[in-house]
């Protein structure tokens, strides 16, 4: 399946892009991140980090469709 | 208009107080978020905001919802900058309007406290010391 | 200048505000007081305030002072209005920066709570039915 | 002795004036309240009222000097 991934933060420094598409194998955001966190060295731990998926909050075992946008959250700064 | 705006151009508060204006309501209170020159014993030149624009908004808009129904509040109004901020430039602006002052003030520091906690914006602080770093806050470096 | 006073014009909140802005102060909290069209179930037209102007501007500083001494804020004004008034308009004017937020919403809402308590500055209300009637609270008319 | 006293609200309602001028033997602002309520109206019992003398708050029993400032102030109502 296919994947859009956007990056913010620490996590577009890290990762140097806004957003990529990925071809992926795994089934929700859990697996998804173990795949993606060594090739792009992201060394924040999923405890830290929420998720997003099509523009709304989602637990790390939300069942991913094909074209879906997920994006991990850092611990959110604004204010 | 909706009631939380992000913008990428600085805030005007006085037409920001003025959407809050109503002939029943007797308190207005509002918070400003200002650009510090330091921060955590470091002096901050400058800083930048990034937002994940539809989920900021969606989360913005629950935040001012839950004050309208916690709150007797007429209206509750919010917008944060995203972008390059210099120093004393409003990073957030919080707006309430009710009859009494007890509820404005609540609901005041109600939506500062929960944007804050959970609304997808990040900061990223540009230090005198040529340093910067997105501030992920709970302490540990990222 | 000092941080209480008085004003039998109408208030200009950006420009006070802007009194208060400084490069170390994160936050800045206001409390504005408008004149309602309504109170205790009566239409209210307009009002008029009365200050007995020597002993509200001491007691008014006195305020300042001691919000300045309970909480770390930078600075604190506030500026009360005489005279008559229409619906909308601002009688009281607060406001409150700090390097962090509890200490400006904490000082804010002390002044205009002991101002409201101590400061010798009466409303004059003036009804839809031609009634008129200052306003001595604790319930009893006078 | 002669005094100055001042009048707001409804007490400036009920005596017409701003200001007036009394010679009174009254040696406190207790003596010169039980004084002048009658002679004006005043329904207002001293519980109620706060005193201050040449600007500044004062008690019922303060002792009163030619010349001074006195003016019984009812419950504020600011804000």
């Amino acid at each position: 399946m296919q994947y859009r991934l956007l990056y913010f933060a620490s996590l577009r420094d890290r990762t140097g892009c806004d957003t990529e598409t990925v071809a992926s194998a795994a089934a929700d955001p859990r697996a998804l991140y173990a795949e993606i966190a060594p090739r792009h060295g992201l060394n924040l731990s999923p405890e830290r980090l929420r998720v997003a998926v099509n523009g709304e909050f989602a637990g790390w075992d939300r069942a991913l469709r094909d074209g879906d946008e997920v994006v991990f959250l850092p611990p959110v700064s604004g204010g | 208009m909706s009631g939380f705006r992000l913008s990428d151009t600085a805030l005007e508060p006085a037409a920001l107080a003025q959407e809050l204006a109503s002939a029943s309501a007797g308190a207005c209170v509002t918070f400003e978020g200002r650009v510090r020159n330091h921060n955590e014993g470091k002096t901050v030149l400058r800083l930048g905001y990034q937002a994940y624009a539809p989920l900021a908004l969606a989360e913005g808009e629950r935040i001012l919802a839950e004050a309208q129904a916690r709150f007797a509040i007429e209206r509750a109004l919010c917008v944060h900058r995203t972008g390059e901020l210099a120093i004393g430039d409003i990073a957030v602006w919080v707006g309430a309007s009710a009859a009494h002052r007890d509820a404005a003030f609540a609901a005041c520091r109600y939506v500062i406290d929960e944007i804050k906690r959970r609304v997808p914006i990040w900061k990223n602080e540009f230090y005198a010391d040529g340093a910067s770093g997105w501030l992920h806050p709970d302490g540990t470096p990222v």
